[in-house]
């Protein structure tokens, strides 16, 4: 592992993990349901950051782009449910408060 | 040819939805079908399937899958419970179109456990589990009640972290190891061991998979989701998403990927043993059939894991077992209280009473699932236990040992207490002309508790041809 | 002869006395199947005297098989046991007519005689066991069929003989465990270290049979309730016979029992004390039986004085004095019997002038009186020399306290015989002789007292020396007793008790006032006062430390149900609220769980 | 490690806490968008199109069109509802400094000395070949994955609701 790389990797990973807690805080503290979903997708650029990055940094990069080009195909989708499932639940309240949805208690 | 289990149904989905006349009414059977076609080609381990080698397919679809006893096991349970659901859903869903949906659904989640079982690349392993999660939003949020979309998206949001946590640990093993693939990370893991960037890799690996799990730090989306979801939904989650998604995983990686390392084991002691703990008692005092059995499968969960974190044979072997066991029970639960749902229609326990007076045979069922869940001698539940119990005392922990077994105690407590509310005692006021449900959704509870009492009473000479090969995926 | 007929003695009653339960009630077949059984017995008895034989059947493993031993000490106490089942039988047909629960009582009688000869027999220890508890369970049956309300006094019977025959069965384990094996005839143990507590263990339970002082208080009670043929046959003859016999094989066979070690000097204390509380209590009697019962328990005292001091004249002396109480006793239960059938009460107070009315009674009475407290020509008076000789050569203080204990027995009896018969009648009805089958066993008895008295050879010889066969040293006790010395203190004794008895009479002018002088002496009133309260008895306090048990157990119980009850499931429900307090719905509150789960591990993977 | 890439990552943490902070929903949106875009041009620096043009094309564009769509239809904030949401923001400041602890911890930990043996560099390393022939499973799961949201799509936005 090249000494340069090595660094390389520390400073990326410090700025991913910066960028995965303002997406945990995002959607921990939100009250806009559609604010979360914008938080999860922060969460999948941070990853996505770390395996570019992982994959750079080791010379593997073809690798690496085949995981990223599979791993925003899955992401879309799972986004495109998540939607779905927002856009009912405003349907069904009229409001994308996320009081609406912490009924189910005990 | 262990792909045929993934490109069957791939291929089955596309013709099935074509646009023919009647094509979509065909989906559930054709699910039916593959099910039970799962089941019985894992039973009798067909020649053809296994090592069969079709020169087409072979030459142009070359993955990697491998099947070993425990990828068997988990594919007959996943075959059994699918076949459960779809009995069940025949009969919850009363619009064409939807059944046509849901069949659909099943058989897309069908294929995608099967992928998560016999997958041997990390990153592949990701993607089937994704394929599962995303399977399961849908399903849950099916009929979009309110409840529904609460619980689904509780899912949604946790499962989306847990998944994060997943490609962050990918990614670490990635640039260690330079490929994805199980080998190549074992012969990573071998080369440097005590490497701090594996163990964080396997850090956010655990964590993510124990909440996929529902373990206890990690489980404030299970019971939401599962006592919301329609029933056939919850009884395939209940029965075997969780486990396969959360806890097969959890075997495969941290067995032949990662191998036990001290922290590891204490570590999943721990949060085993305090996931029995939470989940019991929180079931103790539960007013929801469904939510109760959520808690309940919480608990149950942990004694899995609890199992695995002794690292011996034998506690595999046991946590295999008990996964088996659990899966088969655990589903007949939620199929009784689907069909409770569906006469009784409420699922308050204090409303309910004297059920099994009307419906006998869910009744019966239901209070021999009970039983065996909390370990009483002649059923299944007793003898996973029992083994979990001793290998946890072999290997040095009989404080846990004492602990997992004052849990079934209370396991025992809350059953009880839910079949004397829902079926023991005098008849609640106002179900006079209940009856009991159609033959479709009692089907599944008979072939669940046959399953349970045979594995019981036959386990003396079922233990060594099944058990014990087993053991042989260290 | 084959050895299975030392099984008859055995089986004979036991068979008979089932039999007799399922009978109908007709007239006098009861009865005529006791006689039966009885004589067959007495024959077998006679036939198997000083007979050499062994039987040897497996019987519940584990070395506890049924074998069965005939040597001469055991075919003396069966031959005297049949004699007394013979006689006592004889009696009770007369005696018992009317009564309720008969078959009962004749069965309980015949499984008694059964069960004696049983543990007479008894080679190996826990079968002699099996018989001795039987003998527990028959006692309490035939003390409760004694009328509607005999029940607290057979309770009682039967925990006192209970907790001694629980001592019993210790030692005999201890003994077994020691030795090796629970065949008698090859236990040989040195008295050390834990032979010494299984001897004390076996001692207990032999005394108690026999029924001294720690273990005496239900024979006055049961003298009262229990039917009268049941105190002549079991407390006054056959219990003295087993008891005896027992721990004469103890200190003889069983263990080295030596005169040197200190509990030989244990045995003649409690000899002792025997002696002298008992006839102190037996003279302030004023119930005819209650008093005959408190001789019973005070002569015990002189045969385990004989047998405890260890010395050969001692020991003969013990025996002869066993077999002499036994006739004696008897005798007198029995005249108490026909006076309370005839004369319909027991009270000395009211009972007066019987000598003219019943004359043979009378004269049966003053033979047993006499032999009873050592009057020269009867049987008692020399057994009484052995164990006066015996007693000297230990100790003079133990011949001291037998002495005094023979002037208070001359005393009482003296009382008796003036307040039952010599009185002037002070009841009005005509009372008449006791019927023939209730006199012939009275007149048969002293008829022994008086041949054992006069020609004591035979009795000594061919029955109770050979016991000792080498232990004698060459002495032979038979004939008058050798030291004078003896003799002249005896009849000294004898005379002041006259004296005593003419003082006491002319005092309070009738004859059952005799003894007021000594009952109401300034120092004595209060003791007595307080034993009429039944302080001393060991029973009573016994019962009161359980009261205090069963409370205290009480308690602890009601605790533990509190802990089950209340705690456990205050604690679940309050825990499982909590909890389920804690899914407060929101799923921020589940993401910061899971966090917060995430940096626990991954801070713990990287710490450890 | 030349100018450009410190940058394109402060730019990025810059943008991504500005998306996580700013209370309205478009803004938030746009934070989002431009995250991405700064992503694409970090892999165009690590020389892997393929992965660029495709986040830059799905994320940047389809994600942020589902956005605006879900935006326009939430209505705006009433008045009282606004100071309502501000006295809530008050509230919401209380959980920062629990996420820099636990920030701290982490990197404080992984800050850990990296050494281990690098495996050989790839031999092959042309993107499609390796999608094709080596990860052909993943292919088939994405297959899987599309069919599932397709029926998502269909069960979740369909017009009629069935038990309405």
């Amino acid at each position: 592992m090249s000494k340069d790389a090595a660094s390389l990797f520390w400073l990326y990973n410090t700025f991913v993990i910066l960028v995965f807690l303002c997406g945990i805080y995002l959607v921990a503290v939100t009250k806009n349901l559609i604010k979360v979903l914008i938080g999860l997708e922060l969460l999948t650029k941070a990853a996505t950051l770390l395996i570019i990055v992982a994959g750079y940094s080791t010379g593997h990069i073809a690798t690496a782009q085949a995981l990223i080009i599979n791993l925003i195909v899955v992401e879309v989708v799972v986004i495109a449910v998540a939607a779905g499932v927002v856009l009912s639940i405003r349907k069904k309240y009229g409001s994308l408060n996320v009081k609406n949805i912490s009924n189910l208690k005990g | 040819m262990t792909t045929l289990l993934i490109l069957v149904p791939l291929i089955g989905l596309i013709l099935v939805n074509l646009p023919f006349k009647n094509a979509r009414r065909t989906t559930f059977w054709y699910a039916v079908m593959l099910s039970l076609m799962q089941a019985y080609i894992v039973l009798t381990s067909d020649k053809i399937i296994w090592e069969g080698h079709f020169d087409p397919i072979e030459e142009y679809f070359k993955f990697n899958l491998k099947a070993d006893n425990l990828t068997l096991v988990m594919l007959l349970s996943i075959g059994i419970v699918a076949f459960c659901a779809l009995m069940v859903a025949k009969h919850m869903i009363k619009d064409e179109g939807d059944l046509a949906n849901f069949s659909n659904l099943i058989i897309i989640i069908l294929a995608g456990m099967n992928g998560v079982v016999m997958t041997t690349d990390v990153f592949t392993l990701y993607i089937f589990l994704e394929i599962t999660a995303v399977t399961s939003f849908i399903m849950i949020a099916f009929f979009r009640d309110k409840d529904a979309l609460e619980g689904s998206f509780k899912y949604i949001v946790l499962s989306a972290v847990a998944t994060v946590l997943l490609l962050a640990s990918i990614a670490l093993v990635f640039m260690v190891s330079g490929g994805t693939s199980f080998e190549a990370i074992n012969r990573a893991v071998h080369a440097n061991n005590e490497n701090l960037i594996l163990t964080a890799a396997l850090a956010l690996f655990t964590a993510g998979l124990l909440i996929k799990g529902g373990l206890v730090p990690f489980h404030g989306w299970l019971p939401d989701a599962y006592s919301s979801a329609p029933a056939p939904a919850s009884v395939i989650l209940a029965g075997i998403v969780t486990k396969t998604t959360g806890i097969y995983s959890l075997i495969r990686i941290v067995n032949n990927v990662f191998g036990f390392s001290g922290s590891i084991k204490n570590i999943l002691l721990f949060v085993g043993i305090i996931t029995i703990f939470v989940g019991a008692l929180a079931a103790l005092g539960q007013k929801d059939f469904k939510r109760m059995l959520a808690y309940s499968s919480i608990s149950q969960v942990g004694y899995i894991v609890i199992s695995l974190g002794t690292g011996t044979e034998l506690g595999l072997i046991g946590a295999m077992f008990h996964l088996f066991n659990h899966s088969i029970f655990k589903a007949q639960l939620f199929v009784n209280s689907a069909a409770v749902e569906k006469q009784a229609g409420t699922r308050d326990l204090d409303k309910m009473g004297g059920f099994s007076k009307k419906m006998p045979f869910t009744g019966l069922t239901s209070l021999i699932a009970c039983l065996s869940t909390a370990g009483i001698p002649p059923l299944a539940g007793f003898w996973s236990k029992l083994i979990i119990i001793v290998a946890l005392w072999n290997s040095g922990h009989p404080v846990f040992a004492g602990a997992a077994v004052l849990a079934s105690v209370i396991t025992l407590g809350y059953f009880l207490v839910l079949q004397r509310k829902a079926f023991f005692g005098k008849l609640a006021e106002g179900y006079e002309q209940l009856c009991e449900a159609e033959f479709g959704l009692i089907l599944p509870a008979i072939i669940l508790t046959l399953i349970t009492v045979a594995v019981g009473l036959l386990f003396p000479l079922l233990s060594n041809n099944t058990l014990i090969p087993m053991s042989h995926i260290f | 002869m084959t050895d299975q007929i030392l099984l008859y003695p055995v089986i004979i009653p036991v068979v008979a006395a089932i039999i007799a339960l399922f009978v109908t009630n007709a007239k006098g077949v009861k009865e005529g199947l006791t006689m039966l059984a009885v004589t067959a017995n007495l024959i077998i008895a006679v036939m198997l005297f000083n007979k050499e034989m062994v039987f040897n059947m497996p019987w519940a493993g584990f070395g506890f098989d049924f074998s069965l031993r005939l040597y001469h000490f055991s075919s003396f106490i069966l031959l005297a046991a049949a004699g007394f089942g013979f006689l006592v039988g004889l009696y009770s047909i007369a005696f018992m007519e009317g009564k309720n629960s008969l078959n009962q009582y004749y069965s309980y009688f015949l499984i008694t005689l059964g069960f004696v000869n049983g543990a007479a027999l008894a080679e190996n220890l826990v079968l002699m066991l099996f018989f001795w508890e039987g003998l527990l369970l028959v006692l309490f049956g035939l003390i409760y069929i004694g009328h509607k309300d005999a029940y607290p006094s057979a309770i009682k019977a039967f925990v006192i003989s209970g907790v001694a025959d629980v001592c019993m069965m210790l030692g005999i384990a201890l003994t077994g465990s020691l030795a090796g094996s629970l065949n008698m005839t090859k236990i040989h143990l040195p008295l050390e270290g834990l032979a010494i507590a299984a001897f004390i263990f076996m001692m207990i339970g032999a005394t108690a049979k026999a029924g001294s002082m720690p273990f005496h208080s239900w024979i006055p009670d049961a003298a009262v309730d229990a039917p009268l043929p049941f105190m002549a046959f079991v407390p006054a003859a056959l219990e003295k016979l087993v008891g005896i016999y027992f721990l004469s094989r103890i200190t003889l066979d069983l263990f080295k029992f030596t005169p040197e070690s200190w509990l030989s000097t244990l045995l003649m204390v409690i000899g002792a004390v025997t002696i002298l509380l008992a006839v102190m209590m037996a003279l302030i009697q004023t119930d005819y039986k209650r008093l005959l019962s408190y001789h019973a328990i005070s002569q015990v005292g002189y045969m385990i004085l004989g047998i405890g001091t260890g010395v050969p004249a001692g020991i003969v002396g013990g025996i002869f004095h066993m077999i002499n109480h036994a006739m004696y006793k008897c005798c007198l239960f029995l005249t108490g019997g026909s006076v309370e059938k005839q004369a319909g009460t027991t009270d000395l107070k009211k009972l007066g002038g019987l000598a003219k009315t019943m004359p043979i009674t009378f004269t049966c009475f003053i033979v047993a009186a006499a032999s009873i407290s050592g009057v020269p020509p009867f049987n008692g008076f020399f057994s009484k020399e052995l164990v006066y000789d015996g007693a000297l050569e230990r100790g003079w203080i133990f011949y001291a306290a037998a002495l005094l204990g023979s002037f208070l027995t001359a005393a009482s009896f003296l009382k008796l015989g003036h307040a039952a018969y010599l009185d002037k009648p002070s009841g009005k009805q005509e009372v008449k002789e006791a019927p023939l089958s209730m006199l012939v066993p009275m007149i048969v008895l002293a008829f022994l007292c008086v041949l054992f008295g006069v020609y004591n050879p035979l009795p000594l010889n061919n029955l109770i020396q050979p016991i000792l066969g080498e232990r004698l040293e060459g002495h032979n006790f038979a004939g008058f007793p050798h030291s004078a010395f003896l003799v002249v203190m005896t009849l000294v004794v004898l005379g002041l008790a006259y004296l005593n008895h003419m003082y006491g009479v002319k005092k309070t002018g009738k004859g059952s006032g005799a003894s007021d002088h000594i009952h109401y002496a300034p120092g004595l009133k209060g003791i007595y006062a307080m034993a009429e309260r039944r302080v001393f008895d060991p029973y009573e306090i016994g019962m009161k430390l359980m009261l205090w048990l069963s409370v205290a157990a009480r308690f602890v119980d009601k605790a533990v149900d509190w802990i089950y009850e209340v705690f456990a499931v205050k604690t679940a429900e309050s825990i499982s609220y909590w909890i389920r307090e804690l899914h407060n719905g929101s799923y921020a509150v589940y993401l910061m769980w899971s966090i917060l789960g995430l940096t626990l591990i991954v801070v713990f993977f990287l710490m450890w | 490690m030349t100018m450009l890439d410190y940058v394109l990552l402060f730019m990025m943490a810059g943008f991504s806490v500005f998306a996580a902070v700013r209370r309205s929903l478009l803004q938030c949106a746009f934070g989002l968008a431009v995250v991405s875009i700064l992503l694409t041009i970090m892999m165009f620096r690590f020389n892997a199109p393929l992965a660029a043009v495709f986040e830059l094309s799905v994320c940047a564009g389809l994600i942020t069109v589902i956005f605006v769509y879900a935006i326009s239809l939430s209505r705006v904030h009433t008045q009282e509802e606004e100071q309502q949401a501000d006295h809530e923001r008050k509230l919401r400041y209380g959980v920062l400094p629990y996420i820099i602890v636990a920030a701290g911890l982490v990197i404080y930990f992984l800050q850990a000395p990296l050494i281990f043996t690098a495996p050989p560099s790839q031999a092959v390393n042309d993107v499609r070949e390796v999608l094709w022939n080596q990860r052909l499973f993943d292919i088939i799961g994405l297959l899987l994955v599309i069919m599932a949201g397709v029926f998502g799509v269909v069960v979740l936005f369909k017009e009629k609701d069935a038990n309405e």
